[in-house]
């Protein structure tokens, strides 16, 4: 049987959801954003909520996000996005509200926000994109940064001693009472996709369900940043972020694993 | 158990040449060209069409969903 | 003197460091210097491009809109500064993947294909120098061991081995540029 | 039926927020303007109209749940005082870049820093000239009773939804903190959902359904398109001094001199102008409603009637600044004002208007 | 011996900061101003100076770290952008309200809200009439070369130091962002903690030993105090007028026209002067070097002598109002800005002279 | 023995600390704040550290400390504190930097300086103060209120729902890598004052061998905040507050407990 | 008619809610009112005062340096506020706690001592409605039947039970206001 | 074992009359005065002097530290 004969609409079984536009991606060649954007809308688009989402997408690099995610969406200040989507799910509770947030907007300038987000239980979705940097203004030091690693501002490597240890937002969040799912996820390989797929739907399901905080941290590269291209980043990903950041569930149902 | 056939269609332009779809596809059925495109990217494409079976792998780790996969049951 | 030049290109082809190098070789022999770059990490991929100006007085604008010499290196740049040379001034541009080539008549034109001749030496990087010693050998703006000391100043010193290679790189450049002729129809209508 | 009452300020403004049907109130606590939140929460206005009442973590956050609720097409109303405005500052230039429509109440106390907690009015500049970053201008609205603490709240939305821009009610302490008179306002009905998407569906972030989807955003990365988008702004504002300047002018017609004034100090100067014509001083009030958009070409005509104007404020001198580009050196403009949470009374400004204009001016 | 390199606005200022013998940085990446703590991390000035140099969780943690460490006689620099700047606002009132020398850098990008990172000035009236709460005004020394990036450093410390009070340096992306020539002062030793303490011992929280206990507060319960501390600012403030006021004239004795701009209009204004008195017309640049204290003399005598003022700036129009004071109403006065990241042209400026001025003027 | 006769200067075995002022303290009448001065001085005293002890106080009903305290103090932002004392241990790496906030201070708006600060295991001591409220702008709402605990902004009572429950945040920050010692403690009973006294010098130890993170909570009464008189108050906040907030160490020695 | 009045006392004396029963009353007679407390819970225990005006006219300033009544209840508060009291108007005090007793002969000022008939009442609370009755015995500037509307009105219904209460108070008040001698070797010199 | 003797003084103008130093004294010594400082307050005073140990439990736990203490050993 010919490719050609293969290459027909009704044997099509993967195509790019409708719920990203037509834009190119403006992330580097083999960024995780990408892939984190797609299986996010796919979730919305089996879902069939995307007419109910209203997503808050603040500085960093996914800040133009709204060019690629076809639902509502809002450009957040750094770090504040907990804050305007604790806004929107109480004036519209019935809404899907996302907030899309890097370590560099959640972890560091977003801390308050984000805690306080968390401890009140707000009926959102985090999905918390943890690449280790600060990626869109050029690969400076974030809160999540591993030790001994070099960024633009820790020229010679991260040093415990003066500069901290890198926080771990998703096990710190987890002790809230608020917080009622709260996983770690990659989207390197098609295993880790299906899986952190999977936890988006979940944090999606807990909205309508009217559980509080979703949290969902996944792991990315930043090839720009880490100065590798994007097959080594991954791999260094995984011998380096994983061990530190280890994936899987931390809290679901509201309680602790 | 039926045999299952694939093929991919990866959109040129749409392609970064990242290459992260080349390893997760255990049928190795995926090169990059030589050529570049208009961004100047070295793009993937089929180079062992009888080996895909349509998985989708190479698909759903595509961060720039370059790539439609199609399936057929013999 | 006062001599302003842009160089516009894809981010990757060394648009901002050949800058710094032309700019380097001017304060190599005393003269005033400012290089102005597009910037922002901010923009991932897309074109890049700065302005290097060297002048024996002070310099007022540091940024400009038109110029002596343009340095082309892409399309879309092609069609950006094209109409920014001053007539009578330099517009000198790689072919390679030059879709609408430059149609104007009151300006030196020069092609250089700094893609091919980069390929032929086996090292991508090299382009960028090979370039400008397309632009020396049309507009010896700057001396060739200023250009070398230049090169010195802006490489890391753990670089230094690779002078050499920079140095037959430019080489090159100044054997492969040569004049551009518009086509006489286009321009006659 | 409108009702009368005797309230404080910020009680008052809080009322009126319920009673004009906003939607959300986001806050922090901050002296001398707490009473805000906490008259709010002591009314249930979720029981009332529905209406979300917040304590926010801090003003920051306060201000980007009302840039959150405002991407949606409600109404959100945000107040503190002098530093957490400060603190709010990026915020509200998001707000004015993002086009959006949104309410914050400044009941100023004194500064610099952590300064003193009594009233104060040095917080103009910041109030009009911008105080944060970019091309942007807040419609300033200052009150100078309780009852227009409650009315300029539903003036305050109108305005904000005409023009899809930010306006900030500029209070004090005193104002914030005295009781008087109010007539409230019937109960206006909230806007319901559908109402929201129906009114501002073209623009608000409410979901896309049944049309394209909706970004709300103040970043462009095209220099061409967020300088049309400046453009725009200027516009508004321009518009807004054609169409919704507000001053009142308090026995101006005979004034032989003028004193500009607003909010508190427009208060104490009006007892300055009976103390002034019982001595046979025609001295006359202008007090601007609206801080911007700002009354000059009022000023500009006073100044060919008047010997000479004292621009009076609670601060060292900021207001009479704008005073002076709109008298355009026709006539002498001087500031008076005590500082530090110090009021001045009606009398220390009869004696600075003798002393730096009328005596001046006679020289 | 001094030593000339070609560097980037940003990394000038920062290599000078570290020669100028500063204490301690504070600060978080913004574009276009992060190769300041780039380029700081990557010299390691612990290592050559002792230099504390530290990435803050926030533009609001940096500034308040800048006031810890100024609160102890320490000389203490942040820089930020536009943004990141309205955030600092409160904690600059706070460093002005207490008294405390410290240097604050913006390199200026386009707003409001986010924007874009592109060159602008739009933040002058947030500079210069106090973004802030309260009464209080900051020096600001606005750069225009690559090496005013790295002189102003120590001015501006010095500044900082002779009136314990906070100086801004407002720059921009084009000054931040452009490499030139520059000639690096020779390395200043940095104060051992024996001599802060002799010299600002007086005031600085440095432990107090052999003394009475110093207190750093803005805080005073008692208005009187806290308007003797106003007044005790505003007296600072006249004494930056008459003996701090920087500017610079450049081609104005001959001038019919006048052209105002600062910074990096300035530069690109210099250009529109050639092109001008190519053209036959007498053009003048004023360039003021601080915003605060403002050359108003200088602009009020000019007025004498020329036509009409053009002032130009990346904005939609803010220092004009200093203008337009300064020359009380004597010549017209007109702005020009492209806004939104674009910057203007020199034709542009002579096309706006020939326009708004020139034309004008004639009829 | 005539009382007269043991009212000698040679039989004085108690008098407040000379590194206190003789200002009198404008806390309310049993206001633990008062208490929690004291010892702190009579620690600083104890150890002889006066004139390297260098303390910030942010707002709250504590603004006034530096009017008590008689060491070098600065007034500092609300929330702020821990930014000051960065700078302050960075630049002056052998003296004394101590905190004094309030818990809408440190767990509110401070939260981000505070997690900050504490994860970069600044050498610094900071005491927290957790009465429940905000004190100082008339008793409203902390993030520390128990769980339908009325305040002015509670009026009915705190709602887990809606406003989220009391943050814990010793507990919390005790689990960053950069807290050395962290321990809760109350000041209104003979027995607590000598183990929170205890506990104080146990920090300032901490900081002249440069261990980092020194957290003291100090549980303490709000009588005017709770409206009720000082002695309700201690009753209330022993059966309230110290079943929520147990009492002791929480990290001793880096080591969790 | 328009009357100014300070209220100025320690902070647990009533000082604020007496100013607020006032100013209701005049509202229940239609009058313009206003109600300027000192405030700011930053500072614990100290002073506290509020500035009451009653008018028939739009009232102007609602912050006054000289009023037509003084209320004084604590010796701070007579160091503050003997001198602003207006020539020919009014100052009653309660003598308990005065150490240093008004001097002025060009005003009328009363005594009451409330806290001596408070506590003959047996009840501290009602401090201030005595004062309040020595006020409208020496100045009916509101009917009795307004302010007892008032104090409806200003009262929390689950407090109506006190009505009476007050109502006794405001009249003991009435009986227990006399006036004060300034004595005079005092004036003399 | 000796005995011990105490006495307190209390600074009537510094005490805010709070009483938590009052249940913390085993032996009931302290007791509120009647008259009113300056500040307004009933102040602490030494009602039961015999009882007095000396052990400093009021003293500590002023929060105005208005009381010091005297103690012999006999
Ligand atoms: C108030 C403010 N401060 C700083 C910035 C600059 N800035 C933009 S994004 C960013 C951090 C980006 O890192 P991260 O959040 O990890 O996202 P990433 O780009 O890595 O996906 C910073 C510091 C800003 N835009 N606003
Ligand atoms: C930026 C800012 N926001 C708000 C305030 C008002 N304020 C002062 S202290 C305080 C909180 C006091 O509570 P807490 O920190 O618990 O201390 P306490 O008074 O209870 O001891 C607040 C909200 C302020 N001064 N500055
Ligand atoms: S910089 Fe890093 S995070 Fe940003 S797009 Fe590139 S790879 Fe992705
Ligand atoms: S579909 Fe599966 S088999 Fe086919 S190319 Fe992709 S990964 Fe390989
Ligand atoms: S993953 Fe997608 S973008 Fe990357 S090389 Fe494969 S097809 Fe191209
Ligand atoms: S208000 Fe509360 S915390 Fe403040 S002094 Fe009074 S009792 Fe203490």
């Amino acid at each position: 049987m010919e490719v050609i004969d293969i290459i027909k609409p009704e044997n099509q079984v993967f195509a790019k959801t409708c719920m990203m536009t037509d834009t190119d991606l403006s992330y580097c060649p083999g960024c995780g954003h990408g892939t984190a954007h797609n299986i996010a809308m796919e979730v919305v688009e089996e879902l069939g909520i995307g007419e109910d989402t209203i997503g808050i997408a603040p500085v960093g690099c996914s800040v133009l996000a709204y060019d690629f995610m076809n639902v509502d969406m809002i450009q957040a200040a750094h770090g504040r996005a907990p804050a305007l989507a604790t806004a929107i799910s109480r004036t519209w509770p019935d809404k899907y509200v996302f907030t899309y947030q890097g370590d560099g907007d959640l972890a560091a300038i977003g801390t308050a926000e984000t805690i306080h987000a968390c401890n009140r239980g707000e009926n959102i979705v985090i999905l918390f994109v943890n690449n280790g940097i600060y990626g869109m203004t050029g690969g400076q030091m974030a809160p999540t940064t591993l030790p001994g690693m070099r960024t633009s501002t820790s020229p010679y490597g991260r040093e415990i001693d003066t500069m901290g240890s890198p926080i771990k937002m998703s096990e710190l969040i987890a002790n809230l009472p608020g917080t009622y799912y709260v996983t770690r996820q990659a989207v390197h390989t098609h295993k880790h996709v299906r899986k952190a797929k999977k936890a988006i739907k979940k944090a999606f399901e807990n909205t309508r369900l009217k559980k509080g905080i979703s949290f969902v941290e996944i792991l990315s590269n930043c090839s720009s940043g880490w100065k590798m291209n994007p097959i080594d980043s991954n791999v260094w990903m995984e011998e380096n972020m994983f061990p530190y950041f280890p994936l899987g569930d931390i809290k679901v149902n509201g309680e602790l694993k | 158990m039926a045999k299952v056939k694939g093929a991919i269609v990866v959109d040129n332009e749409t392609c970064k040449g990242c290459e992260v779809c080349m390893p997760v596809c255990k049928d190795n059925v995926i090169s990059m060209s030589t050529e570049v495109n208009r961004k100047g990217y070295h793009y993937a494409y089929m180079s062992n069409p009888d080996a895909c079976n349509g998985c989708t792998n190479c698909a759903i780790v595509c961060p720039d969903r370059a790539i439609s996969v199609y399936r057929v049951t013999l | 003197m006062t001599e302003e030049i842009i160089i516009a290109g894809f981010g990757g082809q060394g648009v901002l460091s050949m800058g710094k190098i032309l700019a380097y070789s001017g304060m190599m022999q005393d003269q005033e210097v400012s290089w102005m770059p597009s910037y922002g990490p901010e923009m991932r991929g897309g074109t890049a491009n700065v302005t290097v100006i060297l002048s024996d007085e002070r310099i007022s604008s540091p940024y400009l809109n038109i110029y002596d010499t343009a340095i082309i290196l892409n399309q879309q740049s092609m069609d950006k500064f094209e109409q920014s040379v001053k007539p009578g001034g330099v517009l000198i541009y790689d072919p390679n993947g030059i879709l609408v080539h430059p149609t104007r008549t009151d300006i030196n034109i020069f092609q250089i294909e700094g893609n091919r001749v980069a390929t032929e030496m086996g090292n991508k990087k090299v382009f960028n120098m090979i370039i400008l010693g397309g632009l020396l050998k049309v507009k010896p703006i700057v001396k060739f061991n200023s250009v070398i000391e230049g090169l010195k100043k802006s490489l890391p010193v753990r670089y230094h081995n690779l002078l050499p290679l920079n140095e037959e790189a430019i080489l090159k450049g100044m054997e492969n540029i040569f004049p551009y002729e518009v086509q006489n129809e286009l321009v006659n209508n | 039926m409108s009702e009368l009452r005797l309230m404080k300020g910020n009680e008052a403004l809080a009322e009126a927020a319920i009673r004009a049907g906003v939607d959300a109130y986001f806050g922090y606590p901050i002296t001398p303007q707490s009473e805000v939140i906490e008259y709010l929460m002591t009314e249930r206005p979720e029981d009332r109209t529905g209406m979300v009442v917040l304590q926010a973590e801090s003003e920051v956050a306060a201000i980007n749940m009302v840039y959150g609720a405002a991407s949606t097409g409600k109404r959100a109303l945000t107040s503190s005082s002098s530093p957490g405005i400060s603190l709010k500052l990026e915020g509200v230039s998001y707000i004015a870049g993002a086009e959006l429509p949104a309410v914050i109440v400044n009941v100023m106390r004194g500064g610099p820093g952590l300064g003193t907690i009594q009233p104060s009015q040095a917080d103009y500049f910041q109030a009009v000239k911008g105080g944060g970053h970019g091309d942007y201008k807040l419609y300033v609205l200052a009150p100078a009773s309780v009852q227009e603490m409650a009315d300029f709240v539903a003036d305050a939305f109108d305005i904000a939804f005409k023009y899809r821009a930010p306006v900030l009610i500029l209070s004090d302490g005193l104002i914030g903190q005295m009781m008087e008179k109010v007539e409230l306002k019937d109960q206006q009905e909230r806007l319901s959902d559908e109402e929201v998407i129906e009114r501002y569906g073209d623009w608000a972030t409410t979901g896309r359904k049944g049309r394209e989807r909706n970004i709300v955003t103040s970043l462009d990365l095209k220099p061409e398109i967020l300088e049309a988008r400046v453009h725009r702004l200027m516009a508004k504002y321009e518009q807004m001094e054609r169409e919704d300047l507000r001053y009142e002018e308090i026995q101006c017609d005979d004034a032989e001199y003028l004193i500009v004034a607003y909010g508190s100090s427009s208060r104490i100067a009006q007892k300055t102008v009976q103390l002034a014509r019982e001595k046979g001083i025609k001295v006359g009030l202008l007090r601007p409603i609206t801080l911007f958009p700002f009354p000059k070409q009022q000023i500009f005509k006073l100044a060919d009637q008047v010997k000479g104007i004292l621009s009076v404020e609670l601060s060292a001198g900021q207001m009479v600044e704008d005073v002076e580009l709109a008298a355009k050196g026709k006539v002498p403009v001087k500031h008076f004002g005590r500082t530090g949470g110090i009021i001045h009374t009606p009398e220390e400004i009869l004696e600075a208007l003798e002393q730096k204009i009328i005596k001046d001016g006679s020289n």
